[in-house]
């Protein structure tokens, strides 16, 4: 299948509420993601960003338009096992290793066109060699996040998607576990939809940032960064960095007013 | 990786530079070992435990003088004990065979139960109701005709322990088999693990810890059902629920409060070992 | 028979013929079961000391005991359920269960007079005085006690009860005024105890009763009539055993086997020479070991009047059978021992 | 405030452009309206547990048919039922009232007990593990001696029945004073907070949802209480256990059978009584 | 006693570890707030921070060293109620109303020497004013931390003592509570005392910057900023703003790589 594109047009999604008036959590959002890249979603808290990413992995369905994945709608790419998955929180089985956590969905996930990679070794690559047979109680916050991130590449899954996978970490924490995912990204080139709250974090990773609005969920920008790769650390201090922060962050004013967001 | 963070402090076989770490002298850490293991021992721990236990005992000497009738010294008690050691021997032996068949019948129905339960809805909606239903029926009353149906031997025993045990078993693990969190769930169905991978490597694992939190509670209650059922219903005259039947209908009260005692503490006992064994095997779990 | 004596007791089917042996051995396993563990009582104590002594196996029968829990209602039960073949039931206990739908057969017993006994301190000389004061029980009255009160002219409802447990000592506490009880057991508890209590006895009043009397599943029975003769000659045979004075220690010896080390000699010695003292001196008029049936008119009389149920004479008469017992004993209460 | 964010979504009176909301016509939210109220009347929900209601009845019967001695046609028993309600309705209340008098004195003590316990070490070594030593004794054999020593009328079965929902109430309310977070506790260690505003202001508050844990055990624990001490111990012959105890002693099995369902019944009744309890007072709580 | 000097000198605390070896959570802290002053306190996690916080707070005993707030030992201060306090989490009673949050710690707080303050008023101030009788379950995470902001505020503490308050809140939220934190700063002068992750929020926030070490948790660099007050959300777009974030970014560098930190 190799890399992948996703697409989507018109796509909304509603939600019933209590009172019985349906909520809706995204509108007529329309978005292409070309094979290989590196796309950051930003918005405010509540404008559907996580809706988003379980449509995309045909967790849900939409309730209008389409969605297709390489081709296949996403329920068909799932089961495919088109995809890697990084939640907020770790989400690691507490009773297993760090190899335990990381092989498991390799045993649910046997597709012939595929070997198993050197699952060891990945994780030896992001310096938790030595922390192969520790359980998740044992590591920092940092390490258990790793060994999600390795879950989800072990996967050599075609789309990634991450749901503001470095949240809960302090800022060079974070900046590490970034460098390590891009370096990780290099290597396989897989689709990534990365959704965040950081502005500094979506120009630093991505190609494109998609900017959200919320009430009703919708697309109000999407701005494409054109800074070179690799991009180290380095890069945060340089103007051009500095442009594209102020650049998102008027952006998302707009994003923020226009919803009358919740704080 | 140009920004690799170490291992956390005390992980790494040696780090370079300790200074964070105060490593006190031999001599000192030799005393802080024998403090740490002598815990237990500190009358602050064990003090109040036998202080109570002595008042108990004087309660109970001056309750035996007042009514003789009820209470009975226990020395008369330890007499009773330690004349015949083997015949308590072998009636607690067959009360707690009865009482761990029955608990093995209860778990296994009702683990499968639960698992069934907690994965077809219209189950659910069938049996819940009913199983709420027998756990407030006072099986007591139900056990004279339970021997009637089974007839003698430890059949009827084991049943009405499973029954005992039935409930509390069937509640935990539905709870626990639904304790897998929101994300993981998440994780494996964008890889679209089956239902049947989910039970086995999510849901089975994650209900250990209310599978042995239900087991703290049957395990001495499976010795409740087996002692209830024996004073209830005929058959043989084995078992410490016969042995306390008998001996109050012949007024000894003295073996009827060493049945008691051994009872309490044989449950005590059930209740640490399966405290001990959660321990040892849900090392990973932190309430 | 096989040639075996009296004496030499001990080889299987010692004391019937080949072809009977056969029948008794299809019978199958009879299970029996007592009235109250291994009290020795009449019709406990002779059905151990049958096996002990090998009456069951001289006829071939194989018998298993099993003690019951003093639930009179539930060993009807296991009874009409075919659990248990063979098990005590006094004669109203029979009438009760027939009535309420357990169908057992009452077989055999050893005395009209009944074991029901009420107790009260002595300072009790009419039984009416015990109007305004307080009766335990052991969950209701007995139809022999109630009869009896009746006779007494007490008024019922204006005698407060209450349900209590095993021990006797309430009674001399003052707890209760008066309680019921078994004639062999709690009077001789007390008097150990060293406390004095007065004993009335239903048959003092001429309420009809019945001692030590068998009951059998009827549908076994009409399959297997040897084998209920034969059982009935086995325990018939170990009474009288039992019941000569040189013998006693030694069937309380094999009682006491059965019960384990916690049981009382004494106590149990007491009971049983009681119950054969009673047996003695209330004979029946029939055969020994029969059913009388102008007792069980009176009985179904009590019962209609005392347990609220309605038993006929002639319902009553049907729920007994007494050719099995009379089978067994020659015109001079002797059993006939070996069987023809 | 120069940057104020506004209240969430339908929590503010009339936002003015609420076109993230999609109003159904009157129509649609009539049918919706419709649709979730009779949500619980719908086959799918009520189907499963009447089938299985249906299939039990049927077994009942055929029960009845072969083992006669055992089961009672349903009929027959509500035959017993609705020709004299008043003796059962009686008899009820009388275990009811042991029931719920027990179950409060030993709330009352237990809770007492798990308050003194959660702030004095020195209690909690000493009394703790007589309490595990207490769940685990079968408390059905000593009934009769608490007859004997508290005498006829309600004491003993209210003693019985206070003694078996003791336990589950300590425990919970032990656990549940403990469960105020860290960083509360912090906020208010900070100002100084005394024990005992500690105590009245976060940690018996905290522990409301652990309270009701407990009763939705207790509750229906203390009817199976009350009748195991009327079954065993009676004094005078009222209550649904002696009910049982004097009909089954007398072979009217549809008397028994009655008893055992009204028994069942109550206690479910009280199960979901302390659930719909519990929903209105911690409307706060979400488990 | 108004607004009160924090004086810290020498200090130690150790904390016996499971091997009872005894790991030094901070070591030899020398440090002097000023009255009225803003300080914050950053570092990587582990650093002991909170620790610190323990410490001034009266709720841990030092080791070794002394301190003293207003004059007196941190326990006597506790007991005259000089502190008020803002965890990480908002910590709300969750039986108890907004208000009723509020005004709890008044309960066990009553001090002669001052009245207390119109709390509705302050809960108003900070857009809470429809909510005063909502449940926390009925508050997003911004509302939440806002009713611990006035909750603490409320008590007109001498010190105030923030651990993270800010952390499990998304960017613009976050900005927009540091708005309010300040006005109601400006308001009453307390002493400040804040620890964050976050480097533009030490800047944008604090008279001082106190950057931390951990293994053993000590002070690194001790930073003033010299920007105007008031400091409206403008000023982060500032070049000077800019500076500051780049030097405290290099001061903490080395902090991490001396402190050979878990992730
Ligand atoms: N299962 C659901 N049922 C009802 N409403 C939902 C459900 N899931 C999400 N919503 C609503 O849909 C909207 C979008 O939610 P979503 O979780 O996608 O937002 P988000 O952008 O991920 O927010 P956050 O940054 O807080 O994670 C919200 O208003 C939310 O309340
Ligand atoms: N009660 C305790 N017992 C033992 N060790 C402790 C205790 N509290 C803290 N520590 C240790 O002391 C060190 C400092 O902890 P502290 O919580 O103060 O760090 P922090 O800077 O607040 O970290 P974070 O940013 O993660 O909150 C850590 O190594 C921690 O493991
Ligand atoms: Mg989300
Ligand atoms: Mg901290």
């Amino acid at each position: 299948m190799g890399s992948a594109t996703i697409e989507m047009h018109g796509v909304r999604r509603l939600y019933e509420q209590a009172d019985l008036v349906d909520l809706i959590a995204l509108d007529d959002i329309d978005l292409t993601i070309e094979p290989g890249t590196f796309v950051s979603i930003i918005g405010p808290s509540g404008c559907g960003k996580s809706t988003l990413l379980r449509l995309i992995s045909g967790q849900e369905s939409a309730d209008a338009g389409r969605i297709t994945v390489c081709g296949l709608t996403p329920k068909e790419a799932a089961e495919a096992k088109a995809f890697g998955f990084v939640p907020q929180s770790p989400a690691l089985l507490p009773w297993l290793s760090v190899l335990g956590n990381v092989t498991l969905p390799h045993k649910v996930n046997r597709r012939s066109d595929r070997g198993r990679p050197d699952l060891e070794a990945l994780l030896r690559e992001v310096g938790l060699g030595e922390s192969l047979h520790k359980l998740p109680a044992e590591l920092s916050g940092g390490m258990k996040q790793r060994t999600a991130i390795v879950r989800a590449f072990g996967l050599r899954p075609d789309v990634l998607l991450l749901d503001e996978p470095f949240g809960a970490l302090d800022e060079f924490t974070r900046e590490a576990l970034q460098e390590q995912l891009l370096e990780l990204w290099e290597q396989t080139r897989a689709t990534v939809v990365f959704v965040t709250h950081s502005i500094s974090e979506a120009v630093r990773l991505s190609d494109k940032v998609v900017v959200m609005a919320p009430r009703p969920g919708r697309i109000t920008d999407v701005i494409d960064i054109d800074l070179p790769r690799p991009r180290h650390q380095e890069i945060i201090t340089s103007p051009e960095f500095h442009a594209y922060e102020l650049k998102l962050r008027d952006s998302l004013r707009d994003a923020f007013s226009h919803g009358e967001v919740a704080s | 990786m140009s920004l690799q963070p170490g291992a956390p402090a005390g992980t790494q076989p040696a780090p370079p530079r300790r200074t964070h770490l105060l490593v006190p002298t031999p001599e000192q850490l030799a005393a802080r070992r024998l403090r740490r293991r002598t815990r237990l021992l500190r009358p602050a721990y064990w003090l109040p435990f036998v202080l109570l236990l002595v008042v108990l005992a004087i309660g109970w000497g001056i309750g035996a003088r007042q009514m003789p009738y009820l209470f009975v010294p226990l020395g008369e008690i330890a007499g009773v004990l330690s004349e015949d050691p083997a015949y308590f021997l072998q009636n607690t032996l067959v009360t707690l065979g009865e009482a761990l068949v029955g608990l093995g019948i209860g778990f296994v129905a009702a683990f499968a139960l639960a698992v069934v339960v907690s994965e077809v809805a219209v189950v659910r909606r069938a049996v819940m109701p009913f199983a709420v239903v027998l756990s407030v029926t006072p099986l007591v009353a139900i056990a004279p005709l339970l021997v009637v149906a089974l007839g003698f031997g430890m059949a009827p025993k084991v049943v009405l322990t499973a029954l005992v045990c039935f409930f509390p078993i069937l509640i935990n693990v539905a709870t626990g088999l639904r304790a897998v969190p929101g994300p993981v769930l998440e994780v494996y169905r964008t890889v679209a693990a089956s239902r049947l991978e989910v039970l086995r490597y999510l849901r089975v694992p994650a209900s250990l810890p209310y599978v042995f939190a239900s087991l703290r509670i049957v395990f001495p209650l499976s010795m409740i059902g087996a002692v209830v059922a024996e004073l209830a219903a005929a058959g043989s005259a084995d078992g410490l629920g016969s042995v306390i039947q008998v001996a109050s209908s012949q007024n000894r009260l003295a073996t009827v409060w060493a049945a008691i005692f051994v009872l309490a503490a044989l449950g005590s006992l059930l209740f640490w070992f399966v405290t001990l064994a959660e321990r040892r095997v849900l090392h990973w779990h932190q309430p | 028979g096989c040639g075996s004596s009296e004496e030499t007791a001990g080889e299987r089917g010692s004391a019937v013929s080949a072809e009977r042996c056969e029948q008794n051995e299809a019978a199958g396993k009879i299970t029996y079961m007592s009235g109250y563990y291994w009290q020795a009582s009449a019709s406990i104590m002779e059905a151990i000391a049958a096996d002990r002594l090998g009456y069951f196996n001289d006829l071939c029968l194989d018998v298993e005991l099993q003690p019951g829990s003093g639930d009179v209602s539930q060993n009807a039960k296991l009874i009409a359920a075919g659990k248990v073949q063979v098990g005590p039931l006094s004669e109203q206990d029979i009438m009760t269960s027939n009535a309420s739908g357990l169908k057992v057969l009452g077989v055999s017993s050893y005395s009209n007079a009944g074991l029901d006994v009420l107790m009260t301190g002595t300072s009790i000389t009419d039984l009416k005085q015990l109007e305004g004061k307080t009766l335990g029980h052991k969950g209701w009255v007995p139809v022999g006690v109630q009869a009896m009160l009746a006779e007494a002219g007490v008024d019922m409802s204006k005698v407060k009860q209450v349900k209590v447990g095993y021990d006797p000592g309430i009674l001399p506490r003052g707890q209760v005024d008066a309680l019921v009880g078994f004639v062999s057991n709690e009077p001789n508890q007390l008097k150990e105890a060293g406390e004095e209590v007065t004993v009335w006895e239903p048959t003092d009043f001429d309420v009809p009763g019945s001692l030590g009397a068998y009951s059998v599943n009827p549908a076994w029975a009409k399959k297997h009539p040897g084998a209920v003769q034969d059982f009935l000659r086995a325990v018939f045979k170990a009474y009288t055993y039992c019941a000569a004075s040189d013998h006693v220690e030694e069937c309380i010896g094999y009682q006491h086997d059965l019960a384990g080390a916690e049981s009382d000699e004494k106590h149990e010695t007491a009971i049983w020479r009681t119950e054969v003292e009673v047996a003695a001196d209330h004979p029946l008029p029939g055969k020994f070991g029969s059913v009388d049936p102008d007792n069980v008119a009176a009985l179904a009389e009590v019962v209609t009047t005392y347990a609220g149920q309605k038993v006929t004479p002639e319902d009553a008469a049907s729920w007994f059978d007494t050719s099995y017992a009379e089978a067994v004993v020659d015109d001079a209460d002797k059993v006939i021992w070996p069987a023809r």
